[in-house]
């Protein structure tokens, strides 16, 4: 996988994913899209604008609004010879789906034996601050990652988000994928041609020696800009990405942790039971003797994500926020 | 259409008189939705809305002419193009806008934005984003007022992509099995987002609700009068203990999905679109017909256009004006208080 | 019923020799999962089974009627009462009731028990523990085999308390849309777990399926020659790209919801059970007809019920005998294995 | 709540219940029961048998096999003057009706500013070793306590059970209720008449000085198992069953932890990203300069629930796992 001497060009979030799936319908026939306004409309989010030409109304298929049953059909598909992508306008929607995911697709190879695979995606969104309101605004990747047969993938750059979401159409399980819609339109580095990442391989954002900031998706970003400012105050943040929460790429935490011997997790799900509970307990778990200060949760509030701009802008976790912690964290007042 | 139309001309005409008043209330009504939608639009492209709204021009009639068969004490469930709906069932202006723009004066206090208005005091159990959401939550309304014997009816909204969510056949089952006073109101647009209804709904809409027993009919939804006389019956029916029905409205939402969905060449024709813009408007079709029937003068249109409009002016200035929750609000409301135990 | 009766007195009789052969072939296939099913009974009586088992006696005509109109290619999803479906279409007996013990000879390694059995050798995708839980599944597959061009159909089994399930209406819907190769098989046999179907299904289940324009037929579920003759018609129908059908079976089960469920009398009568047991038994009905219109004398019977009971009790010692999983197995298969990345 | 002086009776868990629901349904019209066979059958675990007598097919309903929409009927009644109590036979089916709990009754007192309230109870079962296989046997109360506005209840003995129902009955918000399936026959004491028992109140089950075991529902049970064991050896262990994870006691858990200094947490949910991790990281971060070893957790194993008995058994934690995990943390060997 050596990327180095690729050519790279600066492209979108949103068409990083295009790519990844334009490149693996050129490259596998069993792979297909079924979604809400996939086709023509390319989602309402356009990620997808274009590959219905390229690919036709069969492989690029609008469906009706029945998110539990495309889901299912996904693994019907998935179990007999397909590799279906399934498209779930709003990370919300995800509840619409869970017993076709949780008690079909999670379940399915273990449940006989391992006579049966459901090689299928289901991708779809999260994130706040698009001024959606309680049903559209949620990252809910914790409900799904608590589930053991489920991939779940969450990308933080263009970079990750092509080579990750190749990695999950070629994989042999569900997986779901979750791209945050306030990220489509960020730029960054994608070399030309083919790469995948593996899963479970967390990717160290920016190394450093103080404290271990290990943030997910949109948090990424976050905890750069937070490290950018505890950086100018003499302090260097190790801004660690797990991007995948299942499988989790525990040793990596924790050997950042234990190198830095505080850490703080940053995820843009509700903080109870959430995503950032599973990290701090395994980073206080495998760091313990090493660690100087309690390890620190920052997720969203844990209240329904409120329209109005000044809450909804509350809930998100900030730059400013996460720096105060880390200074805190390291003694600093 | 032709299955509505016939009906239309088998109406008996309304006596004069009351039904003049009863009319040009629900004129009003439809101008004051039309004046706020537009106003709506105007705050986005303005830049003064956060977030997105789903317009309900084009189809003012289906939720004047249900809405004028309810008392205020009947329950409304409602989606993410709600307006027409919280607007019909009696919310105001000002309050509306309040909450479009995440104001503390809006109906959820700025937390629930246009997808969200809900007001216990005109019966509005809220809209819903869930496409569907809500057809479980008003069949539970209709089995609560059953259980209660408190005469209430309760109207569920939804537009045809909705019959694509299972849910809703889950909750018709019941309604028809215990004969709850519900009556489903769908609203067909023709298109789910930017999908031809045709391309997503195997058979004939009209079929679905009669899988389960229940009482089933097909308005031509740009024609207020034929709503209402319709929407009265089966409200009247339901009341009465007779079950739930089902109206079919055939209607057109004039702008896009939302309010940023301008080029909408992909998807449907400008012909199309004008067809029922010129032909098949429903303030028009009603105003020709008090004109013809009553002689109602122009001048009389004019007045309440006018007189909306300055409403809509206003309740949109008082909500710009108006100030922003306290930021202490964002954890108020995740619980409502409960007695100690 | 009536329906069903008229249909089957019009119905040709088949053309006699090779249908002998034909129907005494579907005989012992009944046959076989009635001794397997009683077989579970005592296994189940004496403790040597763990959980429950739901038995499919009574039923056996739907799953051999429709299973022989299918070639082992095709699919078939099946339910929590899904022994017949997955000996009809073509498992053994010995791994079935390994499977039942939880040991590792069985289809599912031991994994999954009586409501999971699942084989690609045979095309079963799989029974179901979630009522309905098949439906978008099933459905699904026969996507693919449209895809695939590979002629397979897909018949998906559940009972009529699956009509409750929102998500079949969302998956009959797309299967009609786009015209797959899927037979819905309803087997109505009366109850919900403890609850009359009526008292859960509003209007006739069989306008379920029609409201999504879905080619619909309802059969005597007791009688095996009308199912096959049916179910025949309607998968080469679904074979030849004509799309999907709804093929309803009147049946009955005769013993409880599941193995524990004795004493019944709180939700069905006696008379009710002898009357399906004695009027109806669709083994008794197919040997009636064949003793009939070909003189197979009852000792052909006597042979058949003789050697699939020696196959069962077979079957049952192997599993008893064979060795559980070892531990190290429950934390294998919950990831299949996918290349490097 | 004095219940010292009361008279106490020995009744099973599954009585306790029915108990709690005959009071509610006795003192309030507005309470109705709603669910698949509840009425003449009693649900299939018995546990209602005999309410219908007394309270008529009205009010004890019996409805169709539609959980999403029983759950959603359940929100509008109660938006408009009822007091629904919907009963999801396994709690596998939550799944089912994810977004009537998630996206619409969690949501609608803050959505709508305070307008409407959404009064609910939703009763399920979890437990697993009941041989019921893997979509029958989950124990997803984690999903649940994942989402703000609910509230979750997770009684461990029939006298919390009681109190702890009677309160989710009276409370003005929609509230989730587990119920072990294994446990509806164990007996224990309760006191005749009214009581109830506040949310978000942690239970000591025993007083202990060495270590803390934080358990719920049937974990208690085998914590305590441990415990006795542990006492062998001279080892002094205090559990603490916390009742509700939502909201959650997290100072006593805390408490308790700075006391002993150690804590294992045992749930009976999957443990990634489930109950195990917020209650862990919770204790490792409030009592992190008390703690003299990392909090450890014991869920139950990542994977899908087998069939088999012999694998079945392996995935719950067991009183020995529990007693060798205290053994080791307070550093016997
Ligand atoms: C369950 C769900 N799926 C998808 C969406 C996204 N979405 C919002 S509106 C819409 C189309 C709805 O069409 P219809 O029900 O006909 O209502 P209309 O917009 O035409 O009034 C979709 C797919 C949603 N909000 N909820
Ligand atoms: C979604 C779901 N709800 C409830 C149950 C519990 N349950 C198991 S079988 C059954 C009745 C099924 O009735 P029907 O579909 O008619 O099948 P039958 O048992 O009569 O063959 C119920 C309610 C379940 N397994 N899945
Ligand atoms: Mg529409
Ligand atoms: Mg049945």
């Amino acid at each position: 996988m050596s990327m180095q001497n690729r050519p790279m060009r600066e492209i979108t979030f949103g068409e990083a994913i295009r790519e990844a799936l334009a490149e693996e319908l050129r490259r596998d026939p069993r792979v297909f899209i079924i979604g809400e306004d996939v086709a023509e409309a390319g989602t309402p989010f356009k990620v997808l604008s274009g590959l219905v030409q390229e690919f036709g109304p069969e492989r690029i298929m609008d469906s009706p609004i029945s998110e539990a049953a495309i889901t299912g059909m996904g693994v019907g598909a998935a179990m007999t010879g397909m590799r279906p992508v399934v498209d779930i306008m709003f990370g919300d929607f995800v509840t619409l789906v869970m017993d076709q995911m949780v008690n079909q697709a999670a379940k399915m190879h273990y449940m006989s034996g391992g006579s049966w695979k459901v090689p299928m995606v289901l991708r779809t969104t999260m994130g706040a601050t698009r001024r959606s309101a309680a049903q559209h605004s949620q990252s809910l990747h914790a409900l799904l990652s608590h589930i053991p047969g489920l991939k779940v993938a969450i990308p933080s750059t263009p970079y990750d988000a092509k080579g990750l979401l190749k990695t999950a159409i070629r994989d042999e399980n569900p997986v779901v994928f979750f791209e945050d819609k306030m990220m489509y339109r960020n730029k960054g580095l994608v070399p030309e041609g083919e790469y995948t990442i593996p899963f479970g391989v967390a990717d160290v954002k920016r190394p450093g020696s103080d404290i271990t900031i290990v943030a997910t998706s949109s948090m990424v970003a976050v905890a750069l800009g937070a490290a950018d400012k505890l950086a100018e105050i003499g302090l260097s943040a190790e801004v660690i990405d797990p991007r995948t929460t299942l499988p989790l790429d525990k040793e990596a935490l924790i050997q950042s942790a234990k190198k830095t011997s505080r850490a703080i997790v940053v995820d843009e799900g509700y903080e109870q039971y959430g995503v950032t509970a599973e990290i701090a307990s395994v980073i206080a778990d495998g760091a313990f003797y090493y660690l100087d200060a309690p390890v620190k949760r920052m997720g969203a509030m844990n209240v329904p994500i409120p329209f109005s701009p000044v809450l909804e802008d509350l809930t998100v976790p900030t730059e400013q926020a996460v720096f105060d912690m880390a200074k805190t964290l390291c003694g600093r007042v | 259409m032709t299955d509505a139309m016939d009906k239309r001309a088998a109406g008996n005409p309304p006596a004069p008189g009351m039904d003049v008043e009863l009319y040009l209330g629900m004129y009003e009504q439809m101008a004051k939705i039309r004046a706020f939608e537009n106003k709506v639009n105007e705050l986005y492209t303005s830049a003064k809305m956060p977030g997105l709204s789903h317009l309900y021009i084009g189809e003012e009639a289906v939720a004047v002419g249900v809405c004028s068969a309810l008392t205020r004490e009947d329950y409304i469930t409602s989606t993410h193009r709600g307006h027409g709906h919280c607007l019909a069932k009696g919310a105001q202006v000002d309050r509306m806008f309040a909450e479009l723009l995440g104001k503390k004066a809006g109906y959820c206090a700025g937390k629930g934005g246009s997808m969200h208005i809900a007001d216990p005091q005109s019966g509005n159990l809220g809209a819903n984003a869930i496409v569907g959401g809500s057809a479980a939550i008003a069949t539970g309304a209709a089995l609560a007022a059953k259980k209660l014997g408190n005469g209430r009816v309760v109207v569920c909204f939804f537009g045809e992509g909705a019959l694509g969510q299972g849910l809703l056949y889950e909750a018709m089952n019941m309604a028809q099995l215990w004969k709850l006073p519900i009556l489903y109101v769908c609203e067909n647009n023709q298109y789910n987002e930017y999908t031809h209804f045709r391309e997503t709904a195997a058979g004939e809409l009209a079929d679905r609700p009669k899988a389960f027993g229940i009482h089933t009919e097909t308005v031509d939804g740009q024609d207020v009068r034929l709503v209402y006389e319709t929407a009265q019956r089966l409200v009247e029916r339901a009341r009465r203990g007779e079950g739930p029905a089902f109206l079919l409205c055939e209607t057109y939402r004039y702008h896009g999905h939302h309010v940023g969905d301008i080029d909408r060449s992909y998807y449907r024709s400008k012909e199309e679109e004008r067809y029922w813009q010129e032909q098949r408007d429903p303030l028009k079709t009603l105003a020709d017909w008090l004109s013809g029937a009553f002689q109602v003068h122009r001048s009389a249109f004019e007045q309440i256009e006018n007189s909306v409009r300055a409403e809509v002016e206003a309740g949109a200035e008082f909500a710009i004006q108006a100030p922003f929750p306290d930021l202490s609000e964002v954890t108020e409301h995740v619980y409502a208080e409960s007695p100690d135990a």
